[in-house]
């Protein structure tokens, strides 16, 4: 950059007495972005719901009353009812438990294997790299909906099938981005100065890559929960997901699909569920990156 | 170039031989007899057998592998199960439906994300910026699913502005030559059925290309940032060029790279991915193809029709790359 | 270079504009592009001769005797005839191509009349000869080839269980037909759409190309096939029955969402539809424009339940689950009660039907207190597997499953729902894998014997069977039935065996479902039958 | 002073990178960026490397500190060839050995603070108790001219020198013999330059150090280094003492080098030999002397034969065939040469 | 020469930055002027504005942040501020021309080098034929020196050195025959041999085009072997202008004569240089006193309290510094400077 940008290692002596971390300015960086605000709000939002909503909705998500078939919303059922007379109220609040769980353990599944996997390939290179890589192609190389379709099928269909398969759709692209920080970063001058210094490759690895290829990951991982969210419905609404009576919002869709005319709040509900969520995620990746990790790209 | 070119096909042969071998092993991890599936409910044990051993269904899977690859190698790409057709002849028009849907929806999405990006990086910060990207982070954000239904419910019941489902008035078909319709219908100079088929192009398209839109305007606009900040923007304004030129030429020409990427990997999802779209819009194409291949464990349609699928998305790829080339002379291919 | 610019740039605009364009004018299009479409097609005559029928799925083959599978049989029922015919709205036998057939005192003869002056498609005659080629043709196939002549008949051409002798021909238009053993629904199975009458010439062409160009005697005539598309067939003028069909040209429209097909009937795109959820049923009836038809029921839905796996083995805890469950509350609300509650393993539009069995009432403190005397007074965790498909005997299985799961609830059992796809859900529940399991069967030639032999016989277990039920009675009672040939002394077999499963139960027969159909209101002369399988000779528009 | 032993002597080192080709990544070549280079540096004194960018001295400093690995040759270090240690023994040397870097704001994780990062060479070679790290680490900060509290901030809050001295302080902290700095002040501004300069003499008479320093400004080269090395195109064309070169350069080049410096005095006319052209690539030299497709002085026997580095006078060495036998017969040229020089 | 014309005229130009941590006033009431086919230098250490009052003439300032927001740019008697954009663009490459510091990215790298020329041409001569256009081009690749300028037309900037680069850098600025050329660190990227080069390069043309020359650089050697006269600028601000004899023979400035002793010498070798203590300050840190106190060996309490004037010593010589102020009297220079040199 030209000299013209202000550049914050003046700020040094004159003001910070304050030690600020990586960590703390990204926070600072973080809260000034309204879009990430939002997001998080977004985000707390849910998480919030799905801690405590289920315990001031109603009794018996799941059960049934027959002769309140698709009630119209009005002040005893906020969203209506379904097909079965369930409280569609209570039904997305209890599937904002699944859908954030279904995405944040799959991705966290996916960043811990595809982490490993990716940082032998960027750390170690040679054939191992070779091998990994060539692994990663070939799963890339599926359309994902097809891969998790497939991986479903084997497992068999069930809310925790396709998390797994979510997860595992997932990996290449944790592991690529990671071998490509590792690489990238076993570039950085401070790995040769580590080097220099006599430091073991092992420590190198822990106490500087993979620190600094965190950040990344962190954007990386937040929007691909929003990612795995949608896909998640995907499978729900394809009848690959979630097993009955589970309130998982795609198969709320997928259930309701005929009611689409007769009784639409079946259908709005859940799918503005699923885009708020998502979206708060989305906002959320995107404040983080600009924190972050500023020069990645989406 | 061309060597360059040699290099990548030959690169890609592992990682094709790789996806044979997983997509065969995947499919034949799922429990379920294939003969069963094709006789049907009604079957009779003895029916089911006769088939399975028919299918060398029995034989171990090495040996099951190795004649399928065998087969490809020789341009057999296997038989279906289930409609007792070769896959390499059956293949085609699902094939072509999908493509056509897929360059439709990518066209729409391409035109309307790489300018709103443009225009969003141009005039950043500008109240179109800031709507264009809140629209583009609602569109990822989107089920596509449920935006389809909603468009099939608002504008072709509600409104009857566009048909429902199909690629065409089955009352009025095409005559297939390519199977794709549009370059079938302009060829027979049958503009009645182009319009007809655009039609029917619309609403899968559009929902098919909101999410690729929308990677494709933040893509681009985030490109576009990086690059008007560089120094050759600087250096064709202080030339005295027109904003609008230094970025649409100068800027554009920059910035396309990274956006191509994303473009090269989104038509690859849409081809193989459009299957919740093709289930809505009831669309014959290659997604539900294979989807209904296992549902019915039709094992070369899965092997074949995904290798087809992947073996395309790898060629995108490829082509992205070679357009790399044509786009950037840093990138020497020799 | 900025000319070059210029005109890519140009290109660009140019492209967005056209989609704009075509987004707009769409909208101003106000009569809607369906009926616009409809108009286009109707501007030849005066009057509508084309039908589009939308379902669920494409066909398989088009040669019927090689597929076991209902879309198929959908398209052939109108392209082929069989030598007998299944009666308009139920299956009763009644003349085909035959127009005369006889049964010697012992059953094991049949002589046909064959119908006179009758050609295939391809212009060559149809006679005795064409149908003994045609018996021969099947014969001599394998289970592969021909897997519904295999289950009907026992066997192949070398099968020592094969029941036909032989088939002749005596002259033009005399077959005769001979038995080894007699077999009760013999001549149902001969109305089946699947032994339908090829040309002998166009078949010996040779197997997989006959499936795509099917070449028979039927009111209509194949034209083109575009794979999970389309298929359409077009009127037979040289049809040997006067004034049929009516229709022009009917096209079949594979869509397989439920809800889609909905919305292409509402917008006109089709003007028929199979598959109708029962909850749009009322919606189709509230629509000025559209009719909503009833198939008549001739299938079961059921929950069966596993025989040998545990607590399943006691009778005490299947009678429970039969008290447990409300299934009049499920047709209700599932079937929009468009079913009848189900207490026996067949529908009662078959002869045989027993109508004195008393069914179990929804009854859980009766079902508590069996559960209690087979000592599971805390109830037992349970596995529900719910079927992931739409068939016409279910509708929508994981709903019904739902419902059943919350009946089961209040007896105390937790049951978790199960599911698989098809493939998997078949093949694992026929090797005793579920601990209870929802399916369902439609009849294929609507004889007691295509009920309970088929699906609750020791002899079909690991095939139909899937309860892996078992019971001596019944298999004496099966075997009896499938050689008598008086009808009466069959009925009163089949009573028997109906009393002895209803207090088995193996099953929870839950509802003999009736399948919904809709269509454009003008559309008249449309019956749909039992089998699945609609003639559409009849059918025109007002 | 130039009477110490040597500390470091390197013999016939090189370094060619592979250039990789084709389907199956065949080497089809190779970059020479250090081609059989020799010297040697003394107990305590400044050996000055400049040259151009691409001329190899940053990779002459890594591959001593066996950062990369050699091609061929010998880097001896108080009698042991590094080249033949093991990776653990490397470790070991790397104690007595440390550099400095060109860019402080990259050599520097952004994640860890001062105080850890001068801690680590410590952890690493086992220096005591935490607490006497914790000691040392704020004595070594006071020596490069900080304060204590500087241990507990991140890079990002300092400024070019701060960041240097850092970099020169971590390089300190093991007690090295020989520190090979690698362009440490380019990225400096003029005034900062001549502080983190300053530092560096103060440090060398404090501790004894022995410095290679790598640098392209010949300025700063001259005032800091005993000895100078000029290099070209991996190779080394003339070593001296840095007086005898600024004052008697022999090799065209280094005339070209010296005389293209701009000069802060506007009175000082200098005779500006401008020479033509830009250095060739490594991956391709020119046959026989690197240097002739850009020298005024060429002869035919340069374009053939590779001059070696000799001595010309006592304690300086050029490889030059202005001062070769083979040169010598070019007679013509040479008395043609006289007349300009 | 001090009838030529002035040219080009800044005054009490003011360019802030609005950024998250606040207002930056990065140029800070600057004036200075450029008289025709004269060579000007600009002089700084990194932050002192130097860079952002060129592309404050040019008016290129990235925007947001930064903008004018004040003083008048004259270029021939008109104010530059205030034309619309439409006029300005016709002024840019056509009267006022720039280079750039970094040739390796100031050139478009997917454009031919051709294609980027005939755009410079093109955009100012509208009535020239391609024909026309090519040749021009052609003709001044030659004249900046590059010997194959007919196949480097239809090269790409990567396949060119970074001195070939920096040259169509000034052939492309020079095509309109500018009348001013504002270079901004042209040559900081380059090898000294290369800067050579390209500094003659620049004298030629000066002279033989009589283009003016406003050259930004913080390499004194650099201004004192091109410019006639020197403007020193520190934190924002014109510190200290005369011409460069003048500066280089008696610097005023405490920052001036600091930034002159700092640069080692390449001609005789001190002990230890001049180090001006401290750091830069960022700019807008200081908004009281003398943005130099804090660094300044000779400062006073005045220092600290006013914000001293640019204070006329001679004729043609001002500096910002209470010691020229003459209600502190000479005698307090004078003392300065004998202590200092």
């Amino acid at each position: 950059m030209s000299e013209f940008t202000p550049k914050v290692d003046g700020v040094a002596e004159a003001k910070l007495e304050k030690t600020t971390g990586p960590w703390r300015e990204a926070w600072v960086g973080f809260r000034k972005s309204k879009v990430a605000v939002v997001g998080a709000v977004i985000v707390i939002f849910f998480i919030l719901l799905a801690l405590f909503g289920p315990l001031v909705t109603k009794e018996g998500i799941n059960e049934q009353l027959m002769t309140d078939r698709l009630q119209p919303p009005s002040s005893e059922y906020w969203f209506g009812t379904d097909d079965f007379g369930r409280d569609i109220f209570s039904r997305i609040i209890h599937g904002a438990r699944i859908s954030l769980s279904v995405g944040f353990f799959s991705v966290v599944g996916s960043i811990v294997v595809g982490s490993f996997l990716g940082i032998i390939a960027g750390y170690y290179g040679r054939w191992i790299d070779t091998i990994i890589s060539r692994i990663f192609d070939i799963m890339l190389a599926f359309p994902s909906i097809l891969l998790a379709i497939a991986i479903v099928s084997v497992l068999g269909p069930s809310l925790r099938n396709a998390l797994i398969a979510i997860a595992i759709i997932n990996v290449p692209n944790f592991g690529r981005l990671i071998r490509s920080k590792v690489l990238s970063i076993k570039e950085d001058e401070y790995i040769t100065a580590a080097k220099a210094i006599g430091m073991k490759d092992f420590r190198i690895l822990f106490s500087h890559i993979l620190p600094n290829s965190m950040a990344p990951v962190i954007v990386q991982g937040t929007l691909a929960i929003a990612t795995a969210i949608l896909e998640a419905a995907a499978l729900g609404f394809l009848g690959l997901g979630a097993e009955a009576p589970y309130p998982e919002w795609g198969k709320m869709l997928a259930d309701s699909k005929d009611y689409l005319q007769n009784a639409p709040w079946t259908m709005i509900f859940p799918g503005l569920a699923i885009m708020l969520t998502v979206l708060g995620f989305n906002l959320m990746g995107d404040g983080l990156r600009d924190a972050l990790d500023p020069k990645m790209k989406s | 170039m061309f060597n360059y070119t040699i290099k990548r096909l030959l690169q890609l042969i592992p990682v094709l031989l790789g996806m044979t071998f997983l997509v065969f092993m995947l499919i034949r991890a799922i429990p379920g007899n294939p003969a069963q599936v094709i006789l049907g409910q009604q079957a009779t044990k003895e029916a089911v057998e006769a088939l399975t051993i028919k299918l060398g269904l029995d034989q171990p899977w090495y040996t099951q592998y190795f004649s399928y690859l065998g087969g490809i190698l020789k341009g057999d790409l296997g038989e279906s199960m289930r409609t007792r057709l070769p896959v390499a002849d059956e293949v085609w028009p699902y094939l072509a439906a999908t493509l056509e849907l897929a360059l439709f929806a990518m066209i729409i999405a391409v035109v309307v994300g790489i300018n709103a990006g443009i225009i969003s990086a141009w005039f950043q910060n500008s109240w179109f910026d800031y709507s264009a990207m809140v629209l583009a982070l609602v569109g990822v954000s989107m089920p596509i699913f449920w935006l389809g239904l909603m468009g099939q419910w608002a504008f072709a019941i509600e409104l009857q502005w566009l048909p429902t489902t199909g690629r065409e008035n089955v009352r009025d078909p095409v005559s297939a030559i390519t199977n794709l319709y549009i370059i079938d219908t302009l060829i027979q100079g049958r503009f009645d059925q182009l319009w007809v088929v655009i039609k029917h192009l619309i609403l899968p398209g559009l929902a098919l290309a909101t999410i690729p839109m929308a990677i494709i305007a933040r893509m681009t606009r985030s490109s576009m940032l990086e690059v008007m900040r560089s120094d050759y923007i600087r250096t064709a304004r202080a030339k005295g060029q027109k904003m609008f030129w230094v970025v649409y030429k100068h800027a554009l020409k920059n910035a396309i790279i990274p956006v191509l990427t994303v473009i090269g990997l989104q038509i690859g999802l849409l081809l193989g991915g459009a299957i919740l779209t093709e289930t809505i819009f009831a669309w014959p194409g290659i997604g539900r193809y294979i989807y209904d291949a296992i549902n019915f464990r039709d094992y070369p349609v899965i092997q074949s029709g995904i290798l087809i699928v992947a073996f395309i998305f790898v060629m995108i790829n490829l082509i992205v790359d070679l357009l790399y080339g044509l786009i950037d002379p840093r990138i020497k291919y020799d | 270079m900025r000319k070059g610019k210029l005109w890519s740039f140009a290109l660009i605009m140019l492209l967005v504009l056209s989609t704009a364009l075509a987004a707009c004018s769409g909208g101003d299009d106000k009569e809607g592009s369906g009926d616009k479409d409809k108009d286009a097609a109707d501007k030849g005559g005066s009057e509508n001769k084309t039908l589009v029928f939308g379902r669920g799925g494409d066909s398989t083959s088009l040669d019927p005797s090689r597929v076991t599978e209902g879309e198929t049989f959908k398209v052939t029922v109108n392209l082929f005839e069989t030598l007998l015919n299944f009666g308009e709205q139920d299956t009763t036998v009644q003349p085909g191509l035959a127009k005369e057939y006889d049964t010697s005192e012992d059953g094991l003869t049949y002589t046909f009349q064959l119908e006179e002056g009758v050609k295939f498609h391809d212009g060559t005659d149809f006679n005795a000869e064409a149908v003994v080629k045609n018996f021969e043709r099947w014969a001599n196939g394998d289970s592969d080839t021909f897997p519904y002549y295999n289950s009907m008949f026992g066997g192949f051409k070398d099968d020592e269980d094969h029941v036909i002798e032989s088939v002749k021909a005596d002259g033009e238009s005399t077959v005769i037909i001979t038995l080894k053993r007699p077999q009760a629904p013999f001549l149902k199975n001969l109305a089946m759409s699947m032994f339908a009458i090829s040309s002998p010439e166009a078949f010996e062409k040779g197997d997989d190309e006959y499936e795509r160009n099917p070449v028979g005697t039927g009111p209509f005539k194949f034209v083109e096939w575009k794979p999970n598309e389309t298929i359409t067939i077009e009127k037979n003028e040289e049809y040997w029955q006067e004034g049929l069909p009516k229709l022009d040209r009917i096209i079949f429209q594979a869509i397989p969402d439920n809800s889609a097909r909905l919305n292409a009937l509402l917008s006109g795109e089709i003007d028929l539809a199979d598959g109708i959820n029962p909850a749009d049923g009322v919606k189709i009836e509230d629509n000025d424009t559209l009719q909503l038809f009833e198939r008549p029921s001739m299938n079961v839905g059921y929950l069966g339940l596993t025989v040998t796996r545990e607590p399943f083995d006691k009778k005490e805890v299947r009678q429970a689950m039969n008290y447990a469950i409300d299934k009049q509350s499920i047709v209700d609300s599932f079937f929009e009660g468009r079913a009848e509650v189900a207490k026996n393993a067949m529908p009662s539009s078959i002869s045989g039907y027993n109508d004195d069995v008393e069914d179990y009432a929804y009854d859980p403190e009766k079902a508590k207190e069996l559960l209690k005397e087979a000592g599971l007074e805390d109830g037992f965790e349970m596995e529900l597997w719910a079927m992931p498909v739409p068939r016409p005997y279910m509708p929508d299985g994981t709903k019904v499953a739902e419902a059943i799961q919350s009946n089961l609830a209040d007896v105390g059992i937790k049951a978790k729902i199960v599911s698989y796809e098809w493939a998997t859900y078949l093949d694992k529940a026929s090797k005793g894998e579920a601990d209870a399991f929802m399916l369902g069967w439609t009849g294929d030639n609507g004889d007691a014997d295509n009920f309970l032999y088929v699906l609750l016989d020791e002899d079909n277990i690991g095939s139909n069977n899937y309860t892996y039920f078992k019971n001596d009675e019944t298999h004496k009672l099966f075997l009896e039935a499938q050689t008598e040939v008086d009808e009466d002394k069959r009925i009163e077999l089949y009573k028997q065996a109906q009393e002895i499963l209803h207090e088995e139960a193996p099953w929870v027969p839950l509802a003999h479902s009736i399948p919904l159909l809709g269509g454009a209101k003008e559309l008249t002369g449309f019956v749909p039958h039992p089998t699945g399988s609609d003639l559409l000779s009849n059918v025109e528009f007002k | 002073m130039q009477m110490n032993k040597p500390l470091l002597r390197v013999e016939g080192l090189k370094k060619y990178f592979p250039i990789r080709k084709g389907l199956i990544g065949k080497t089809v070549g190779h970059v020479k960026a250090i081609d059989n280079v020799s010297f040697h540096v003394n107990e305590g004194e400044t050996l000055g490397i400049v040259g151009e960018s691409g001329c190899g001295k940053s990779t002459t400093g890594r591959t001593i500190m066996q950062l990369l690995e050699p091609t061929e040759g010998v880097v001896e270090f108080q009698g042991k060839d590094l080249t033949k240690l093991s990776a653990n023994e490397i470790r070991a040397v790397r104690r007595d050995i440390q550099m400095v870097f060109q860019d402080p704001y990259a050599s520097l994780n952004p994640r860890h603070t001062i105080g850890k990062i001068l801690e680590e060479p410590l952890i690493v070679h086992g220096g005591g108790s935490a607490k006497d790290r914790r000691k040392k680490v704020v004595e070594f900060l006071r020596i490069v001219g900080l304060s204590e509290y500087h241990a507990k901030r991140y890079p990002h809050q300092f400024s070019g020198g701060q960041r240097q001295r850092i970099g020169i302080a971590r390089a300190l902290m093991t007690n090295p013999k020989l520190i090979i700095a690698d362009e440490p002040v380019s990225a400096l501004d003029v005034s900062i330059q001549a502080q983190v300069l300053n530092l560096m003499q103060d440090l060398q008479k404090e501790f004894n150090l022995t410095y290679i320093f790598i640098a392209h400004d010949l300025g700063v080269v001259r005032h800091i280094s005993d000895r100078v090395a000029v290099m070209y195109l991996g190779k080394i064309v003339e070593i001296t003492e840095s007086e005898e070169l600024y004052a008697n350069p022999l090799h065209p080049y280094t005339q070209a080098l010296l005389s293209a410096v701009p000069v802060p005095d506007p009175n000082y006319k200098k005779e500006q030999i401008i020479i033509e052209g830009d250095m060739p690539s490594p991956a391709n030299p020119p046959s026989g002397c690197a240097f002739h497709t850009r020298c005024p002085f060429k002869m035919d026997v340069c374009t053939k034969i590779t001059p070696v580095l000799a001595e010309e006078k006592t304690g300086h060495s050029v490889a030059c065939h202005l001062y070769t036998a083979e040169g010598n017969d070019d007679i013509e040229r040479k008395k043609q040469l006289e007349g300009s020089v | 020469m001090n009838e030529r014309k002035k040219l080009l005229e800044v005054n009490d130009l003011q360019t802030t930055f609005f950024t998250d941590s606040g207002e930056i006033p990065a140029v800070d009431h600057v004036d200075f002027y450029v008289r025709e086919g004269e060579v000007l230098g600009i002089v700084g250490e990194s932050g002192c504005g130097k860079s952002v009052t060129s592309l404050s003439i040019m008016q290129l300032v990235p925007s947001p942040p930064g903008k004018i927001t004040g003083g008048e740019i004259l270029f021939e008697g008109q104010d530059l501020l205030k034309k619309t954009e439409k006029e300005m663009r016709e002024i840019r490459g056509n009267d006022v021309a720039m280079i750039f510091q970094e040739p390796m990215t100031s050139l478009n790298p997917l454009f031919t080098i051709g294609n980027q020329m005939s755009e410079a041409i093109s955009l100012h001569q509208k009535k020239w034929s391609k024909k026309q256009i090519k040749e021009r081009a052609i003709e001044m690749l030659k004249l900046v020196g590059l010997p194959r300028s007919e196949e480097i037309m239809k090269e790409y900037p990567h396949q060119l050195s970074g001195g070939m680069r920096q040259r169509v850098m000034i052939a492309m600025a020079l095509v309109c025959d500018p009348k001013v050329l504002i270079a901004d660190e042209p040559t900081t990227a380059l090898d000294v041999t290369i800067q050579a080069q390209i500094l003659k390069l620049m004298r030629d043309l000066n002279e033989r085009m009589n283009t003016a020359i406003l050259l930004i650089t913080h390499d004194l050697g650099v201004v004192a072997e091109t410019c006639e006269r020197v403007v020193v600028m520190y934190a924002g601000q014109v510190i200290e202008e005369a011409p460069t004899e003048e500066i280089f023979e008696n610097p005023c400035h405490p920052y001036t004569r600091g930034l002159i002793q700092s640069v080692p010498d390449m001609r005789d070798k001190k002990d230890r240089l001049y180090s001006i203590p401290g750091n830069v300050p960022k700019p807008g840190s200081i908004d009281k006193g003398c943005r130099f106190a804090a660094r300044c060996e000779s400062a006073f309490s005045r220092c600290w309290i006013e914000t001293p004037e640019l204070y006329r010593n001679s004729e043609n010589h001002q500096t910002r510094c209470f010691l020229y102020d003459e209600q502190e009297g000479v005698t307090n220079a004078n003392e300065q400077t004998t202590v200092k040199s």
